[in-house]
């Protein structure tokens, strides 16, 4: 699951660095179904951020309100 | 007491009269507004005032007006050209015309204005602050600040009462990707004299929830009033060039970007603009990562399926591979054995011939070797058949000499040439000397013998004896 | 049978290293019948390892793409 | 017999070896059948190996069709 | 007749030994028929020697080919 | 007669010194017919010897033909 | 007459002797007739000696001939 500190830089940095070794075909078939999962980990833990509320975040701004 | 005074009245009237005989009709004067206010009925009322340059101390003062009817024309003309709200804070060049009246005093009545001024002036300004901005190295702070590929967490410094504010809000809370942002915001005043101060106020606050934040948006809300000066400030853009997070501006200017959009990190021309910015960089974000994803995801299966079909290639092409191999060394051995007969046929036969040659040679030279003593037989027994005839005739010959020899000595053969031998007493006379007259001597010749007396010895001489 | 460890591309590596072999001849007869079940082997290796690959694969592509 | 462990490519050494001797004349009549026998013995060797490496071979393979 | 332990190789040794010596004259006419007939014993001996490697030659070629 | 052991060689050696002698005269009357006996004896004495030989070398090759 | 011991040679060098003994004229015409004489008798001797010899030659020779 994402990191706690994790952010989308550092996401789709890691999203374009396994691409990259597609690319450069530096992935191993032993290592393809890890790489997928964390992709789609990634892509996940964007998604969420980026279209849920997080609710610490809310937090912070309504005590900042008062 | 008891001196003549006159009415107050009376005292303005004078005034008055001095002033309208010193012709101050239609003066341009330069001047900074210092205030500007219009009443209900649309005339326009000023203090024009002229600050000291070094301290700024005023050092004159002076009211003025417009009146409505030419004041909605000067305005429009004004804001127009320059881009900027007439009011407060503006230096101008004013046609004036001096009035005093006995009841308000003296005024100012501004029948003209000159937009060029101003704008020289606000340029000017402007040169000052970017320069200064520029020596203090903050210019291009906030600019290098990176800007994060998803703004969601913003802080917005605006005015809460503006429309321009809630039609931001409401902009990004309702943004067609269900992104949700998060925005707080830190109210100022974005307009007038205070304007300069509550913004920098605002900044100040936004700095103490700084780890909250993504970046600061500067709004400002006002509908049609364009009171931009505040933008242009010193403190504004000093503190939005060193702000640690990136300031965005839509500001909503028509002409020259604000100081403030200069050195923001990203400047845009409305809250609007701003709203779609934000808005479109998340989506993009989301769209890049879905995208990247799905490359990721087609590249995976079109790995899979490279290495399906080289497994099943390597599968399916090292089984003739393989027979092919066998089939090559069943191949080369069969060749091998090939060799064998025909090898060994060969060395047989080499060997079959080596044998009978040296049979037939034997036979040869046996053959010859007896020819050759047969030969070497025959020549002695030549030679037999001759030597010894030879030997035989030889001595033959020789026996014949050897018996002529002996003839020739046999004395017969002389008697019968004529010689004949003397005896006497029996003695073969050899010499004369031993005989004397008288003796007997018998002479023999070869066929028969004489007796007789010797009458006389007759004796040679010696040389003629000797043969 | 396929090792623990052993890594799909190690089994390539080393399918090709045999029919390298096989095809520059350096290979006895002798050991021709073990290589040749090595290899196939490794192909079954592969082919499993290709399979689950793809299952997983697909399973997080499939989630992720909903 | 073939030694038990004489590999095909020695066996094959072997019969070069002496077809080459017998070629280059280098063989005795006296040896001559002696080595005839070895090669004979070599040739049987070599082919019982080869068909058992291609059963072995073609049994593999079948597996691995399967 | 041939010796048990003579060789092929050595009969022609003798061969060609009496050979030179009749060729050189080395040889007395009173050993010529022995040395003739000791050559007619060695060229049978090589004769048989030859037909009988050549027979055992054939059997095994022969043996070979089945 | 020839002597049992007089070999061939031996006899032509005597035929040769009696003919030397007899070429050189050193040979008597008074031996020269006993002398011509001796050769003629040896003559005969070889020829038989040669005659012989060749028979036998005859009958050999004779043999060896069959 | 020649005495049964004489050889030819002995008859030759008496023969000699007396031709010598001739020649010098150490005989007188007495002795030397009887000189005469006996090599007469000795030449009858030598000639007979010769053709005896030739005869026995011949007679060798012709046996050899045959």
């Amino acid at each position: 699951m994402a990191q706690k500190k994790q952010t989308y830089n550092q996401a789709i940095a890691e999203i374009e660095e396994i691409l990259e070794k597609m690319e450069n075909e530096e992935l191993d078939v032993d290592e393809l179904s890890d790489k997928v999962k964390r992709v789609s980990e990634l892509v996940r833990f964007c998604r969420n951020k980026l279209k849920n509320t997080e609710e610490e975040v809310e937090k912070v701004l309504k005590e900042m309100e008062e | 007491m008891g001196q003549e005074a006159i009415t107050l009245f009376q005292l303005n009237q004078k005034i008055k009269g001095v002033l309208d005989d010193a012709m101050l009709h239609s003066i341009w004067v330069k001047a900074e507004i210092g205030e500007l206010r219009v009443n209900r009925t649309g005339h326009c009322y000023l203090d024009l005032i002229e600050k000291d340059e070094t301290n700024d101390q005023i050092n004159a003062r002076s009211r003025a007006m417009i009146w409505a009817q030419n004041y909605r024309m000067l305005k429009a003309y004004f804001e127009s050209t320059t881009g900027q709200v007439l009011g407060a804070g503006l230096k101008v060049l004013v046609k004036v015309t001096v009035q005093f009246q006995e009841v308000f005093g003296l005024s100012l009545i501004i029948s003209d204005i000159d937009p060029s001024y101003t704008m020289g002036d606000l340029a000017r300004k402007r040169r000052e602050v970017l320069m200064r901005l520029e020596e203090e190295g903050v210019l291009e702070m906030n600019k290098e600040l990176d800007l994060p590929p998803v703004i969601q967490k913003i802080a917005i410094v605006s005015s809460p009462t503006a429309a321009g504010y809630g039609d931001f809000i409401n902009q990004l809370d309702a943004n067609p990707y269900g992104i949700k942002f998060y925005h707080h915001l830190f109210p100022a005043v974005m307009q007038g004299e205070r304007a300069e101060q509550s913004i920098a106020e605002a900044f100040d606050s936004v700095f103490e929830h700084i780890g909250v934040f993504d970046a600061v948006v500067l709004i400002r809300g006002g509908g049609a009033t364009i009171d931009l000066l505040c933008f242009d400030s010193y403190w504004v853009a000093y503190h939005i060039a060193q702000f640690p997070l990136p300031v965005l501006t839509g500001i909503g200017h028509e002409r020259d970007e604000s100081v403030a959009d200069l050195v923001a990190n990203t400047s845009l021309k409305t809250p609007t603009a701003v709203a779609a910015f934000l808005i479109e960089r998340a989506g993009d974000f989301l769209t890049i990562i879905d995208e990247k994803a799905k490359i990721i995801a087609e590249m995976a299966r079109d790995l899979i399926q490279e290495e399906k079909q080289r497994t099943e290639q390597i599968a399916t092409s090292y089984v003739p591979g393989v027979k092919l191999d066998l089939q090559r060394r069943t191949g080369r051995l069969e060749r091998l054995i090939g060799r064998l007969p025909l090898s060994v046929s060969r060395r047989m036969g080499e060997e079959s011939n080596r044998v009978m040659r040296m049979k037939d040679k034997i036979f040869d030279t046996g053959g010859q070797l007896v020819k050759d003593r047969k030969a070497a037989l025959l020549r002695y027994q030549q030679s037999l058949l001759l030597l010894p005839k030879h030997k035989l005739s030889e001595e033959k010959r020789r026996i014949g000499y050897l018996e002529n020899t002996s003839r020739l000595n046999d004395p017969d053969n002389l008697l019968k040439k004529g010689y004949s031998l003397t005896y006497l007493d029996g003695n073969l006379v050899k010499n004369v000397s031993g005989v004397k007259p008288g003796d007997i001597v018998n002479t023999r010749f070869y066929d028969g013998e004489l007796l007789g007396k010797v009458e006389m010895v007759k004796k040679k001489n010696k040389n003629q004896n000797k043969k």
